[in-house]
């Protein structure tokens, strides 16, 4: 383990209206992930994915401490964000089918979702090249005066990349309202974090570059809310960037729909422990455990769920492609 | 004579690198996947098992700092051969190879040496999109004191793996994905393709098309189409991009007087760019009628797939060309053009190409 | 009737980015020197007392990371105006620019912008040596979704410089540091020169010239001595490499079937192939004799005054080349060499050429 | 001021004889560099030089905890860095004449200067370039079994480089024999620290990454000196990377032969404070306290020096230029 947890889980602060919604957003994220995992191989959705299955507490908490004007950026893996913060799931669908209908109106495929109306600024294949891009948007954002934070999405191989070191620096000797929230998921693809990094908790680059740093158990969608709501009104305030470090775990492989467990560079064990640590398990315990949430209040809800994501299926499945004749549009703004 | 064994270029490249970490205790593997479960597409599968983390070294994501220590541990006489499963990843490190690689061994009067391999790897299919779908083999073409070269057959990888790890300069290796996946004879044991040019992969006295990498196997299909309605063209494999070699290309022109020249990059200010006018600089009599490129169209990869199917040239677009600088008739065209489109099977773009299995 | 202010280039560049910033808010300027007391070659100077450091940014030395801040901004509707001093420096940062910056507006289906401009000087002179001197404009004409322009006048600078920052795309301005110093004629206020593309800037018959940046100088200086020798030639600044619209060179070309092209950058695989490419493509017909480019040789920058000398080309070589091209007599040749040399004074190739002061 | 000093000025620990050779290192660094200065108006040293005059004390100290076998990578401020490594003066001098003789054949100019024999391996002009050649030097000195350490010199600036980053990354992941010097001169051409940096010691950043850090005052050369030993021994020993901050002054303009505290940029009082800190003067107050080094002695060794110099110029100045018919050789190895 590479952190350690400054906001425990802290049961007299316990909201269960809070609790519901960071559930209904957890499991929503996790049926229409499972629909895309269940979908994939009918090969409408041309592109790679990057499932989130397992680390949804992290963008659940994270955007319940958010307002639609404050920005997201987001990487390869940014189904969960990008459905957190409202982006439309309509389009995020046709865009992984390559419809006109889609965010990207097809040309980008999963890794580049966005929703400038969510606030939802945009996604990058790059690792860590969206970084920058949403310090940029907290620059703009104060630079006009505008209260907005933005919240920059990496993963733990990010901070290998210079450009997070740059993106960091630059945001805390300008103090702007940007939030690194790094979800350390232990592996980029298949590598783990000891053959990539030393052994120190990747908060301490957050402390050295001088922002406001913390360490959240990224499977506790309440503490990382809470975390979040301190460190957004830090950077709200103008007294500065701040870093948070989110430990979870994804489940199924880095790219596609399956498990992988079987090629063994991850134990068995190490994925069962994590499993254990589902953060929807875990908070319906908690819920339950203050009658706030029972099993038929939980199957209506899926059932709702369920009935938007066939819907939002259909309408990408019904959806025309691009025209030819436009491939070539957009190449210059005019 | 060809060897008998026939295995994929995957294996191929598997198999020089295999044979460099063991002959050549100065060689070691770099790059993000290099000890994966996967092996990058294959091509470095198993090695970390039999070599270990200090010759197949597993890399944080750093493009450019990894390359600075590649080039730093090449001026002390080790042999880095580096690999980006992407070459849109290697926009992060041009500045230590067109700076510091490219650049050491001129700069100090020839003092210094960088035996570099830099293996990138060109991504196309399942809707990549335009940041892990680019062809950037232009932008390590114009910079002085780079190799780079394009291999397009098994044999080919093999030979030129080991002559660019053999090589005393940074040599770029761009090696498109698909052609990964095509079968050739590959002798067992390591053997040389010499760095030294184009080659004549398919003689003909019609028109002469230049292609490079993969556009190789859309030519060579294209040529075989044309001799069935009595066309018989010449291919050349362009190989080597730097430090380019006209003499096949210009003999060629010579002798056809008809030019198409085809990559996989962007068409404008593309590879095709200079070998027309180099062409034009030193042929221009030769030349019958003006010379053709068949490229990208201007704009990136869209992730869509019917915008995708006609985004990439193939084989028919090589035919339309030749046809009209040859003054084929409508229907030879016409025949040329559905025989090509019949091998590929109706195949989406986005899937690998099920005829090109070889052997080549 | 050209403005009677005679101003130079640097000061042009700083009152286009003064009145920028004083009549657009969302207007700001980044990057290392642009608070300095020098001010970027006084491309700068004082800005920072009028705007202060919200508004005119002293960066980190960390290029790509503020490339992608500047590109954020941009697209949440700022208008960044970011400087390189080096365009060596931005080797760093295309990763962004290539990926973010340039294919924005087209992944999202036209739905995001990026009115971003990037300044990128063109080092020359006193020993700068391979790693900052080096004429990259090749690499950005390249991408589709960029801009890339390049100035040769005072009054183009100005009106180029409002342009690129009104335009809504990530527009390249390459910045010859020597044309800084030029003198020109330069009216006060904000006004717009658009990047439409190539302009023709001395008319003649006998050859077209095409030429890009300080060699616009170059051209226009054989222009002068061939004209004295009774030959008469049409000069073309290239102005805007992309996107490329090559209608005023191929109307030219048809006029006068010469052509030489002649850029700052490497010649092989630059800007001149595409132009000699297109032009064959286009108006093969018009051709009388094979295009000639004119370009730096292959291989880096050196430091050493004599090979220096011999690196850069100049007005002479265009003057061989038309004197080729045209028929000249070695006499008319000789003379019109001798006067472009003349003019130079015998200034070592290391300082800017005194008698390019202008007004142009 | 941006950093703790841990290793102060023991006058027990004090070795005369050590003091002396520091001594003379720095008196003829900074004589050369005195001589470039005054002879630059003549116009023969055709390139920008960027003098390390006031920042003596760092690379003579490293440099006498060094082998010859060790290597050095350094930047555009390279003069001092070259010559206490062992790098030869006149192919130094004749290289920024751009002669033949030059270390680099004149093709590289004052900021590439480099001499293998002294295991100066390279010096570029790029901010920070150098930084990852440094640790691939490590890497294959390690690969090959040799025990030599890399120095890696970088300006305050360097470590706003993303590559510093990604660079010190790697050798703490990989234990390479690397030790990161960074000559703080609080500068970057005009810009202080202030405005690129949040207000933390640079050495945070070193520990961060997991290198083992020290600080010490860069104008102590002896100080240096015994923190370098136990670096080298650490790195030496297959412990792993470090990293020392050294923060110093330069007193002349940041590129060129000038003083250029008129500018503005930074005070008169600041600049007088380092003057009064000059890393020779104080140790001629050491050495005269142990008795150690009289002025006629440091006369005679003046004397030996500009000898030295003044027979590197005239070796430079009548060394041959490159033959115009070489202009292209050397751009591929055979
Ligand atoms: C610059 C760059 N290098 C390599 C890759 C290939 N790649 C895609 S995702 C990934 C791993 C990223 O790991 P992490 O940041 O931890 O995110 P996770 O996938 O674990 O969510 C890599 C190496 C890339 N997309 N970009
Ligand atoms: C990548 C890059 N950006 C900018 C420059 C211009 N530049 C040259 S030296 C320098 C300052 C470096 O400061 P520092 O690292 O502190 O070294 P110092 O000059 O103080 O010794 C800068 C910005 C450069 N050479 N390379
Ligand atoms: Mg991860
Ligand atoms: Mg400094």
């Amino acid at each position: 383990m590479n952190t350690t947890t400054t906001h425990s889980r802290d049961e007299a602060a316990f909201d269960p209206v809070l609790g519901v919604s960071l559930y209904r957003e957890m499991v929503r994220i996790r049926m229409i992930e499972e629909e895309i995992a269940a979908r994939y191989g009918e090969e409408k959705m041309r592109c790679p994915v990057h499932l989130s299955i397992g680390q949804e507490a992290v963008p659940a908490g994270i955007s319940a401490a958010l307002r639609k004007t404050d920005q997201v950026v987001s990487t390869h893996r940014c189904h969960a964000h990008y459905l957190a913060k409202g982006g439309d799931l309509k389009a995020m669908l046709a865009e992984m089918m390559g419809r006109e209908a889609g965010c990207c109106a097809g040309r980008g495929g999963s890794m580049h979702l966005f929703d400038r109306d969510a606030g939802m600024l945009l996604s990058l294949p790059i690792v860590a090249a969206s970084i920058p891009v949403g310090v940029g948007a907290a620059m703009a954002m104060k630079q006009r005066g505008e209260d907005n934070v933005a919240v920059i999405y990496l993963g733990d191989a990010s901070v290998e990349e210079g450009v997070f070191h740059e993106s960091a620096n630059f945001a805390a000797v300008r103090k702007l309202p940007a939030i690194f929230v790094c979800e350390n998921n232990l592996y980029s693809v298949y590598t783990p974090l000891r053959d990539r990094q030393p052994d120190r908790p990747i908060s301490e680059l957050g402390r050295a570059h001088g922002l406001h740093t913390v360490e959240v158990d990224g499977n506790d969608a309440l503490g990382v809310y809470r975390a979040a709501t301190e460190l957004v009104a830090h950077a709200r305030s103008g007294a500065g960037a701040c870093f948070m470090l989110a430990d979870t775990y994804r489940w199924r492989e880095h790219c596609g729909p399956n498990f992988d467990n079987t090629l063994g560079y991850r134990t068995v064990a190490e994925f069962e422990d994590w499993k254990g640590r589902d953060p929807i398990e875990s908070l319906i315990l908690r819920l339950e455990g203050k009658g706030a949430l029972d099993a038929a209040e939980r199957q209506a809800m899926a059932n709702e769920i369920t009935a938007e994501i066939t819907e939002a299926f259909a309408f990408a499945e019904a959806a025309p492609f691009p025209s030819i004749a436009t491939a070539a549009d957009n190449l210059y703004a005019l | 004579m060809p060897s008998e064994r026939i295995i994929t270029a995957a294996q191929a490249i598997r198999e020089a690198l295999g044979e460099a970490l063991r002959d050549r205790p100065e060689t070691y593997l770099m790059g993000e996947g290099v000890a994966d479960p996967g092996g990058i597409f294959g091509t470095t599968k198993g090695l970390i098992e039999e070599f270990g983390p200090d010759r197949v070294v597993e890399m944080p994501v750093a493009e450019n700092g990894l390359t600075g220590i590649a080039i730093g541990s090449a001026l002390m006489g080790q042999r880095p051969i580096m690999t980006h499963q992407r070459v849109d990843f290697a926009l992060l490190c041009l500045e230590q190879l067109f700076n510091t690689a490219a650049k050491s061994h001129y700069v100090t009067g020839g003092k210094h040496r960088v035996p570099l391999t830099v293996r990138m790897i060109i991504g196309r299919g399942w809707g990549q999109g335009p940041q892990h779908s680019q062809s950037l083999e232009t932008l390590f073409a114009y910079i002085p004191g780079l190799k780079v070269v394009m291999p397009s057959t098994p044999y080919e990888f093999k030979g030129m793996m080991h002559a660019a790890i053999a090589d005393d300069n940074p040599v770029m290796v761009l090696e498109h994905r698909w052609l990964h996946y095509v079968n050739g004879h590959v002798p067992e044991g390591p053997y040389l393709s010499p760095l030294d040019g184009p080659k004549v992969v398919k003689s003909g006295d019609r028109a002469t098309v230049v292609a490079s990498s993969y556009m190789v196997l859309e030519a060579l299909r294209a040529a075989t189409a044309l001799e069935h309605v009595g066309c018989s063209i010449e291919v050349i494999d362009l190989r080597v991009l730097r430090p380019l070699d006209m003499t096949p290309i210009l003999a060629s022109i010579r002798k056809t007087g008809r030019l198409v020249v085809c990559d996989t990059g962007w068409k404008q200010f593309g590879i095709g760019a200079e070998i027309v006018a180099n062409v034009v600089e030193q042929a221009f009599d030769a030349l019958k009628l003006p010379p053709a490129r068949v490229g990208l169209p201007d704009h990136p990869t869209p992730s869509s797939l019917p915008l995708a199917e006609v985004y990439y040239p193939d084989s028919t677009d090589i035919v339309k060309h030749i046809g009209r600088l040859c003054g084929l008739s409508p229907d030879a065209v016409d025949k040329a053009c559905t025989e090509v489109l019949a091998v590929r099977q109706g195949v989406p773009i986005d899937k690998p190409d099920p005829a090109f299995k070889g052997p080549f």
